[in-house]
């Protein structure tokens, strides 16, 4: 038996689940609390658990990151809450340089069990300093793993994953996705492993890769290509850190051809580094060159029309399988 | 209240000496201003969010009424008010919140970003006590080019948790900079009450952490306002360091977009609503003449007019060319 | 100075009653430990950087005297002492800043990583102010779980100055957390004196902006360390929240390897080493008892041995295994 | 005439050039000015030029950068110092998000003229948290150009570029060159600029592209590799962003093999865009797979074996190349 829900709704659905079953897990944040989270992600945690075990926070995203690291290495497992996911800026230190390297530089005496959920993504006017793909700004930062959830059901899973994880997982939720619906998953107890992606449709022609929004519209793209005769697999990766290759070079093995679409900029990107991946490892699986749509590289713009010219499109995916596919 | 020192007094920004009309129609123009873009948002002319501040004018109002357009300021994603009140034309702010072409962004920043560098108003800033060192480093050209202008920066209560505030307002003090920290305190911070992240309850008692005065004023009486200014501008000017200023006061409206209100205790907001300094200062006004009442439904009514057409103006212009995007990331 | 409150007062480490005689042993281990450090790494043994603390060691072992092993502490780069006092193994301390397998993390961390969970040492840290609220949040476990553990933070004077110091202290202090912040004001940033960075001089001033206690204690006199420890301790067990401790000392060595110390005024190092700690502590042992001198002189001997012993020790233990640099990353 | 100097003392050198021609220049940060830097890489500024130019900070990255800015934005041309790399962390978000986007957001009303020099870089011991490539956390973030001179006449030429420059720019100091040595570039007036990549070495079998640390040993792997028979050309990007394509490709054209090497995990990494881009653009060009030699997917370990390990090695380069040559 499951409920429709959306991807807004699922994330207190995935903590409330975990705080039930495990009383170390805490939730922190500004405004998680009494007011159920800026973006209502956190609704009915405060009223079922109590101030607590879900605290509401100064705004102090340095104090929240490392209060969570000091909890976690005491033997707490909380989530702490990153609003936007831009506001990683100025908690950057602790992410990278604390949270990220405590269990290691300390020559493994503890873990540290934490999640830190954040709202990434551009495409609904918040502007330059709201919109980033900060999920890429972690990527050259060992020892964190991350995770990019699309699907209510990958969300649940992955977020109760994440909680359950001894390392500690960074979440992002991306807000333009928040009314995509799904199902309630009641009762599971295996949850959607990190590091695995998701075939989301196979395919023989060309392999397209993405994430979150752009899994969208890859999906859509490929319907459009079906019609002109072109099998698009799709694959949303789910998780960027570790990356599941695996599962990208088995499709290749039948389409040899590698399209990445991101919400990013090429530089330092997830995109890029698959890209590279695949090239230096499984070059001659490939009988076209790999193709690579990023967003511009520019920062996010307010307007309408311009940011959504940032983002790719599902016109730019088609166009670019198409040609890829008469190489 | 000090006596304002002539001198240091600059005229208003539409070249009136500094009267009570002048403040009114000020306050007014933001009233107003908020008013419709709360309406532009709620017809989906707006996107993402957009942070208002009806209830809070006195405290921009009061501040820019004795700043020249030399000084700086910078302010938060709620800074509408604070950027008009610094000079800003009223249809290119209009236009930047509607991502038009003729926006002072040219519509790239928008509603959290007002920025007009020509009448110094130097940023509105979306992350939350990010523009706190910006205003410093405004400061410190002033005082390695000994322009003689001071940097104001507004902030909120809850802006005075975060690290660059402290940072900020360090830095400004041991350097004995011209910069003038203005915390909005609108009792909340988002949904959260002042006390519930905040140890003490005067936020100006910071001061005694970097050794500057701490000045608590009644930020919805606009006059007081403009009092404490000019003795921070005073001493800023002097070259004897910054002040903090916190003005007490009130968001009547939701933090951003669609906010219930449900955590404001029952009674607070109509408690507050009598304080209202638009209403205060016409009731001063007509408390000291009685034949005020007509002037100032003329002042409303010009004030709206402005609005209304500063609003139609930006609704005509085109969204900027898409081709735009490029522009101004590398020279 | 208050009496201690005894049921609040944890036997020393070696679980000797606190005498002096175990204060002056405590603060000669990290002495003679710092002494050795600067050897090994005017002989290349030590690699990067490293920085010592000869001169404030009366902090460390006054703060750490009335501990528990259960009570958490975080320390920065200059932390060998605050490691050693909170019981951490002398020759893990020597072999992790050798670089060595049987150093405390493994050869993996270094000088400035010193970090024993086991006894509360959660840890040193070469970012400024970053581990401070990382003490909060062992604060915070200590207040969820009610295991009366209290969260001590050791800081530089320098480090009042960043973004960290004020986001951590301020939640500590909404929250009411059991952390106690110890700043270790030895007079410089590096190379900066506290007044060309800090424009207050009295830095436990600070704690205004918290609404807690600040307390200004002579970092040189170990016994009224421990007096202001204990008081802050109670305030932490009893749930009232944070205190923060000023504790004047001065860094008698350079800032880290090779520093000549130029910046220091004529005569103020050897002022300062009028004040030295230990001296301080030998006088008033023989001031009340002359007969302590030979007693010290054992226990100076005592504890070179068990310097050097460990030391020792640790030049003895191999380098960790290469393969070993992928353990601890993802489990 | 030129003298020969240190990549350490050609950094005050430089500095000095900047600001004695232009009264707006102005050095920010901790240390820099009475004591001459942590590092000396700034002695005898202070003393030239004063405490209103030369400015010791409080510990307050967040303040240094955001004042920098606040200034360049209102007519001066700071240059900020953060001391090590790897506290960019602490500013991230002023970086990020203010510095890098303050041109663009405001539609062009202002240039952002600064310069924030860091010591970055592995190799001497530091710790993890010492010892980052920190550069390559900036690479997804748009409005930033980023340098990483491996040479004393890069460093001069690219410092000076960078002061010069309009838009803001990120100088990494690589802290393990310091002791290179090199020539004082008396009365140049033309700099080496930004987004121009240097031909170390050509050659015709293979091309090794690497920065800073790695460039040297490329160097002496291409030696090695010399006296097997096997031509390395040796490129150094010596700058990040914008990078400088065309060179590595022409140099492809010649060799048809590209091998990068990098101080720096893979993911997220520069070398790996540039692998990404190379193949998306320029498949037809390759003869073999591209080879991407990175530094570990740990963070920077401190004992002395584990950290030389964690780099790159001469042997790796040489042993990459042979393979790819025999392709
Ligand atoms: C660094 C950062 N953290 C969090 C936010 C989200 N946020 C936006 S406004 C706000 C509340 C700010 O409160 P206050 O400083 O009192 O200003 P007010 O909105 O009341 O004017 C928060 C938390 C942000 N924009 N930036
Ligand atoms: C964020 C950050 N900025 C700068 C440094 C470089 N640094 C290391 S120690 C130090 C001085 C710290 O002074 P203080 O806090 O007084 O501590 P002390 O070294 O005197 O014990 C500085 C600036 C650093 N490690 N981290
Ligand atoms: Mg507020
Ligand atoms: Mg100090």
């Amino acid at each position: 038996m499951t409920d429709l829900i959306n991807y807004r709704q699922i994330i207190a659905v995935a903590i409330a689940d975990a705080m039930r079953i495990d009383p170390d897990v805490i939730l922190i944040g500004e405004d998680v609390g009494a007011a159920g989270g800026a973006f209502k992600t956190t609704v009915g945690l405060f009223d079922e658990f109590g101030p607590e075990r879900v605290l509401d926070t100064p705004i102090s995203e340095q104090a929240i990151v490392g209060a969570a690291l000091g909890a976690a290495i005491t033997g707490m497992r909380p989530v702490a809450e990153i609003m936007f996911a831009d506001f990683a800026g100025v908690c950057f230190d602790q992410i990278a340089n604390q949270v990220a390297k405590y269990r290691y530089m300390t020559g493994g005496q503890v873990s540290v069990p934490m999640t830190i959920r954040m709202a990434n993504g551009a495409g609904s006017g918040f502007g330059a300093q709201h919109s980033q793909p900060a999920e890429n700004w972690f990527l050259n930062v060992p020892g964190l793993k991350i995770v990019v959830p699309a699907t209510v059901e990958d969300l649940y899973g992955l977020l109760r994953s994440a909680i359950a994880d001894d390392n500690p997982v960074l979440v992002f939720e991306h807000k333009n996705l928040f009314a995509i619906k799904g199902h309630v998953p009641y009762g599971e107890t295996e949850f959607v492993p990190i590091g695995v992606a998701a075939v989301v449709r196979t395919g023989s022609d060309v392999t397209i890769v993405a994430t979150q929004q752009m899994r969208y519209r890859a999906v859509e793209a490929a319907a459009i290509l079906e019609t002109e005769g072109i099998s698009a697999a799709v694959i949303d990766p789910r998780t960027l850190v570790p990356f599941d290759d695996a599962t990208v070079i088995s499709s290749l093995q039948e389409t040899s051809r590698l399209l990445v679409v991101q919400e990013a900029p090429e530089s330092g990107s997830w995109g890029a580094s698959l890209v590279s991946r695949v090239v230096t490892g499984h070059f001659e699986l490939l009988d076209a060159p790999p193709v690579l749509i990023s967003a511009e590289n520019i920062p996010v713009p307010y307007a309408a029309d311009m940011e959504e010219a940032w983002l790719p499109s599902v016109q730019d995916i088609v166009s670019a399988a198409r040609k890829q596919c008469a190489y | 209240m000090t006596e304002p020192v002539d001198e240091l007094v600059p005229a208003l920004r539409h070249g009136a000496p500094s009267d009570s009309s002048q403040l009114l129609s000020e306050m007014l123009r933001i009233r107003f201003f908020e008013e419709e873009v709360q309406q532009l948002f709620s017809l989906n002319l707006v996107r993402g969010s957009t942070h208002l501040m009806q209830g809070q004018e006195a405290i921009p109002v009061g501040v820019s009424s004795v700043l020249f357009k030399t000084d700086t300021m910078t302010c938060t994603y709620r800074g509408h008010g604070a950027v008009l009140a610094k000079g800003a034309a009223m249809d290119a702010c209009f236009g930047e919140i509607l991502g038009r072409a003729g926006g002072l962004c040219k519509g790239r920043g928008g509603s959290m970003h007002l920025t007009d560098v020509s009448v110094g108003a130097l940023g509105s800033n979306a992350i939350v006590g990010a523009h706190l060192p910006i205003s410093v480093g405004a400061a410190l050209t002033s005082k390695l080019r000994r322009t003689g202008s001071v940097s104001v920066a507004f902030l909120g209560d809850g802006a005075t948790n975060i690290g660059t505030f402290h940072e900020s307002v360090n830095m400004a003090a041991v350097w004995k900079l011209p910069v003038i920290f203005v915390i909005e305190n609108n009792q909340y911070g988002e949904y959260s009450p002042v006390a519930a992240t905040t140890p003490i309850s005067r936020l100006a008692d910071r001061s005694v952490s970097y050794g500057i005065p701490g000045v608590f004023v009644d930020g919805n009486d606009v006059v007081s306002v403009r009092a404490v200014t000019i003795q921070a501008l005073e001493r800023a000017r002097s070259g004897l360091g910054p002040t903090l200023i916190e003005a007490n006061t009130y968001r009547q409206v939701g933090h951003s977009r669609s906010d219930p209100g449900a955590y404001r205790p029952e009674g607070e907001l109509d408690a507050w609503l009598l304080k209202d300094p638009i209403l205060q200062l016409q009731n001063a006004m007509i408390a000291s003449d009685p034949q005020a009442t007509s002037h100032i439904a003329l002042v409303r009514e010009q004030v709206k007019l402005e609005v209304i057409q500063a609003r139609d103006r930006a609704l005509s212009w085109p969204e900027p060319p898409v081709e735009a995007r490029f522009e101004d990331v590398y020279s």
